[in-house]
């Protein structure tokens, strides 16, 4: 069991965060970008650095460390959603052509690509079933997709003529309406009407596939929401040092210390889960089932603790942090979205649950 | 003890009840109940309709358009209001400038604002919040300077709710910087919002949405005449204006109704059961919360606050917050996209403003406990 | 809706604080009742001051305000389980006989009745099931039953023969196995072997009548629980006050004395909740299952609040709290005792639940 | 990163495991895992047990029985044992007065004692609390006075845990009470428990057991050659020891076993599927708090303590009692009598001692987050 990064690690947070900072260098450049469409900017120079193609060349743990730098800053640019999860989603079902034609394109920022698995009414399942594929076309409709307007390529889930689910992809035009999302990104309804497309890899079920995919995505999205309550608590401590009222900063009032020292106990113990579901998924052990546990635990770490660190962080700003031109609410809403983008709390106690009753004491180094 | 209302309040909640839900137009209400984006001329139709009625100011003295209701009957008619979707009236004008012009002003300034101010054709914005002051009102900057007939009016207020709309803005100035204590030296001075220097600039809050903003006084002259009541009393006027809002401080009415919303929407979407415990949980803190609120009501003697208003501003707030969760969450995946979220998110006020949730603790640790 | 009490309604509540704050003066004097059976020394006062026959000859009301008074110095006597309970389902279903020859006995203090209801490894079911009643005899097993040895009179709850669930009288010896419960009182599991009973008022299934017997004794024990959370909190406001540290007195410090706000907000909803329950019971348009929602809503709150008072009132005292000579860990143990004699907070829930689907606001003066 | 132990360290954790599940007598992991009563006895067979293998004290230096661990391998080793039912080596010997023995005593001091506190031959009691002074530990008042070759002690000491069964009793004293801080002018002294003047009263806690007494202490006169270190400097020795103790402070490896326990409980009694998302939830919360526990003991370098130390005491003592109250809420209506709802009621004292909760958010906000 070991927590450590090595130095080339290092080197790589160091290199991420220079970059993201310096695009993102402050609470008003992010909301410039978000302004304009697609509402991200710093795209083309993660690809330039290959942090697109992280998932390809690299360990789940270089995908994180990346994945946590950005959030720090809530880069709204789609990593997790189409390097993580499409990118990763590629790779692991494609065929050999299918990989040579986007995998390169995906990690050189040519070609985005997005996976399309939630359907309307449906919470978070793997398996697709109001968008169906016969006849070599898609129907039915797809929402929320994230930046489904922007992406060159959709991985869209299906549901077989012959049960089970593949991955289908979709080049070029679909009827899509793009609504700005609560954190300031991009997201549609895609509506398939007889939309020709072909499945990714070999065919057949692929449910599997799909969910160790999210599983993967999940355990990106809990180190990107780690950032973020970091940047989240550091904030509001800075904040309690310096705003006065009533003549005195706000840390002489122990009741907000105290707030603020929960806060701190969450962030630990999330980082703790987080960090150790991406060791997990980057050992070569790790078994689909083992993947998911982790995944789950870590997601569930992440509601709790997004939710607690984000809400109060405003609560102990007061009324600037309830402001779209001060750092903090966007956090917050950015917490917020990442929870119902990778399942809330009651998703994962009952996938937990499932299992719960197996086995004795839960190791998590076993 | 005894459980049902009198037959007096009884048949006055019917009469509320029966108003609210066949008098207000229907498009305000159907917006207010399924979480629409509500609109001035909405919050203006709505007040005149209640207005011709005579329910738009009751807690106002009878002879400028109040009736001489009793607390549990004020509770009532704002519980009723609320469950049926009503806007209630602008809190500025009824609760806030009304009260204090109707108790404190000049018969003359009485004359000219109140009619006006019960019936919305004057859209009041409230002028008191100062950027570097916070929960620390009393620490206020923006000064008034007599020039003649004139007060030179400079700095700046901040989180004026709605102040896009307003016509006049009442606001607290420093008219004494040399008074030995903070709170002394402070004047209620009404202004118009046209005036020359006055400037308004929104303030974009996380739900993306523009309710509140800043105000800017650059040598801003306003009439004497505008004063209300003495010079260097508007302490007492602020505090007497901040303890008047009483009720509905819980909004137990509007979580209420929230709920029931929701059962709606967990049962169209088939998740009824796996939210049923929530809901029971929610549903069981609102009754609580309800009878508290009928207790503070029925227990209030005068216009001294009840000592458990601090109880309804945290708990009541919490709720609507929890509440407003809950919808977040029937949302699942959707709620990225969701109004609902939007909703959530800008409720993070409600334990903020009107003295957070950390100045209600503090109250009740320091007043009722006397720790 | 009036919450307010008349002027009788307050000389009862002096006359009962006075009766039982003369009897239970300290903390210590009432370790001392506990520490001998049966437990309790007031009964006989409470039977001179006619607080036994008050379920009997007043209103709910009347009961509420002596079962507050009595939490308020947590006193050991069995007034709601043998009283308001027992005492309560006797003159709910007893024959004319039987009501004559039991309740003013009851009300005088001479007989004391106690219902044993729970059975092992059940939660709080009105319907009896592992003790039957057949041929004349009860067999089965009872735990645990609050005072059982102590008691004159043992209503038995028991299934039928033909279905549904019966009370029977069983007068004098029974195997008996006490044990203090961890509120200082006394609770045993009663064995039946063959045990001649006679049931009590015109047969058949009284299920119902439980429930609601029940129910009116969860709401009493609400008043009991209100008590005792006033005095923990009053106990440990107190406390704050007085106590030094570092040199100062507690309520220096600003994070204990807003814990102390938090437990004051949640005793007066607890308290509304609970008023309004007798309230509910005292009004005779109210039908069984109004009396049963009202009782849940109670319950709810009283575990609830229960736990979150008696726990913090230790916390916020520190080791002095841990303490058998000092009161508020008496206090905690006996809401805990509260909580589970009631029925807890989930079985509450899921209780509500059932009909909670059924209507659209609640109201609770409709 | 790295998921799996390294080959010594699984190793490792295997010899405890099997040692700890073979070794150590059976009755006492069966007391121990099914929540009964424990003795002294066992307490004292556990320990020498342990020490026998040489796995009492592996803290202490290398020469008094102390093995040369990795702060993962005490980790591991503390964490099998609670696992295995398995009572830890008794705490004040092994992790406080040993400890100071052997960082600050002299040889003499050392050869006399040190041997027999890892074998549990003496059983040794704390005295540092007193009355008065709760979490503020200096502002003690129990005095030692020089009288030729010996101190006279007088004054009162509590909460000293099992301390009916202490042999002798380790005391924080005022040698010098003209000392211009209270940190200043106290002296660390080692008690024979049955020197005269030196009785121990009992205090019954609220579950009704007998686990911490009160000490007194009336012209107890102790030989000089019982100071530990040197005069007046016992503040720093009574730093030492409260610092020390990083390993296990979270008790994650016994709410583990409990957790565990509780789900075969539920399982019993039919009611697995109602407790499945609250077993749930604590499990995920433990599997937090592990893996925060191995964090700290990996980062930890030499005896400085980890400043999130405080987040495993906070955290760890909720856990501790939200599955004991697990434990109570599945007994139902016997949770009046259970023995579970005892232990619940007396694990309200892990988020009391060794620094209340309060007192470890202070820290974290004073030392961690610089507020």
């Amino acid at each position: 069991m070991d927590f450590t990064i090595d130095s080339e690690q290092k080197a790589l947070v160091k290199a991420v965060r220079g970059l993201i900072t310096n695009v993102y260098d402050s609470s008003e450049t992010r909301r410039e970008a978000t302004a304009t469409d697609p509402g991200f900017t710093a795209w083309e120079k993660l690809a330039e650095m290959g942090v697109l193609s992280l998932p390809f060349e690299a360990s789940p743990v270089e995908v994180s460390l990346a994945a946590e730098e950005l959030g720090k800053v809530i880069a709204p640019d789609p990593f997790v959603e189409a390097i993580v999860l499409a990118g990763g989603l590629i790779d692991a079902l494609g065929t050999d052509e299918q990989k040579k034609q986007y995998v390169d394109a995906v990690a050189g920022g040519e070609i985005l690509p997005i996976l399309a698995w939630m359907e309307p009414g449906r919470r978070w399942s793997a398996d697709a079933s109001s968008v169906t594929f016969a006849d070599g076309v898609l129907n039915g409709v797809k929402a929320p997709v994230v930046q489904a307007e922007r992406a060159d390529l959709l991985l869209v889930t299906a549901a077989l003529p012959e049960g089970g689910t593949g991955v289908f992809l979709v080049e070029g035009a679909t009827a899509v309406e793009t609504t700005i999302t609560n954190d300031g990104g991009r997201a549609a309804t895609v509506t398939f009407g007889d939309t020709p497309a072909v499945q990714l890899g070999e065919g057949g079920d692929q449910t599997a596939a799909i969910e160790s995919a999210l599983d993967r995505a999940r355990i990106a999205y809990a180190h990107e929401a780690l950032g973020a309550m970091e940047t989240a608590l550091t904030t509001t401590v800075g904040y309690l040092k310096t705003r006065k009222q009533f003549g005195v900063t706000l840390n002489t009032f122990q009741a907000l210390n105290h707030r603020a020292a929960d806060m701190y106990v969450t962030l630990e113990l999330a980082r703790s889960t987080i960090m150790w579901a991406t060791i997990v998924a980057a050992d070569e052990d790790t078994t689909p089932e083992q993947l998911a546990t982790a995944a789950s635990h870590a997601a569930l770490q992440t509601s709790v603790a997004g939710k607690h660190i984000g809400l109060d962080a405003i609560q102990l700003h007061g009324g600037i942090g309830m402001t779209a031109e001060y750092s903090v609410g966007h956090y917050a809403s950015r917490l917020i979205a990442i929870e119902h983008l990778i399942g809330d709390a009651d998703f994962h106690r009952a996938r937990l649950a499932a299992t719960v009753g197996d086995h004795d004491v839960f190791d998590p180094i076993g | 003890m005894r459980l049902q209302l009198s037959a007096e309040d009884q048949a006055f909640r019917e009469e509320m009840r029966e108003f609210f839900t066949t008098q207000v137009p229907q498009d305000i209400r159907d917006t207010m109940i399924n979480h629409g984006e509500i609109t001035r001329d909405q919050i203006v139709r709505s007040q005149q309709a209640l207005n011709a009625a005579g329910l738009a100011v009751p807690g106002w003295p009878v002879e400028w358009g109040g009736k001489d209701w009793t607390q549990l009957q004020r509770h009532i008619w704002h519980e009723e209001m609320q469950l049926a979707g009503v806007i209630p009236p602008l809190a500025f004008n009824a609760s806030m400038v009304g009260p204090v012009i109707a108790t404190f002003g000049s018969q003359e300034i009485k004359e000219r604002f109140l009619p006006a101010t019960a019936n919305l054709d004057i859209w009041w914005s409230q002028g008191f919040s100062e950027p570097d002051a916070g929960s620390d009102l009393a620490g206020l900057r923006t000064t008034a300077v007599r020039d003649g007939d004139h007060y030179v009016v400079n700095g700046q207020k901040t989180w004026t709710t709605l102040g896009q709309y307003g016509d006049w803005i009442f606001c607290l100035v420093r008219t004494d910087p040399d008074a030995p204590k903070k709170q002394m030296g402070i004047s209620f001075l009404l202004i118009d919002m046209k005036t020359e220097g006055l400037t308004v600039r929104p303030i974009e809050l996380i739900d993306g949405g523009h309710e509140v903003n800043e105000v800017f006084f650059d040598n801003v002259r306003v009439p004497v005449e505008n004063l209300v009541g003495e010079e260097n009393k508007g302490w007492t006027y602020a505090k007497f204006l901040l303890g008047n809002e009483r009720v509905g401080i819980a909004q137990v009415g509007a979580s209420q109704r929230n709920l029931a919303t929701a059962k709606d929407k967990a049962k169209e979407m088939g998740v009824f059961d796996q939210y049923a415990s929530r809901i029971v949980d929610l549903e069981n803190q609102l009754n609580a919360l309800e009878l508290t609120a009928l207790r503070v009501a029925a227990g209030s003697a005068g216009d001294k606050p009840h000592p458990a208003s601090s109880v309804l501003k945290i708990k009541g707030s919490q709720l609507t917050q929890a509440v407003s969760d809950l919808f977040v969450d029937l949302e699942g995946p959707a709620a990225i996209t969701s109004r609902e979220t939007r909703i959530f998110l800008n409720n993070r006020k409600v334990s903020i403003y009107g003295g957070s949730n950390e100045i209600q603790r503090q109250i009740i640790a320091g007043t009722i406990l006397g720790l």
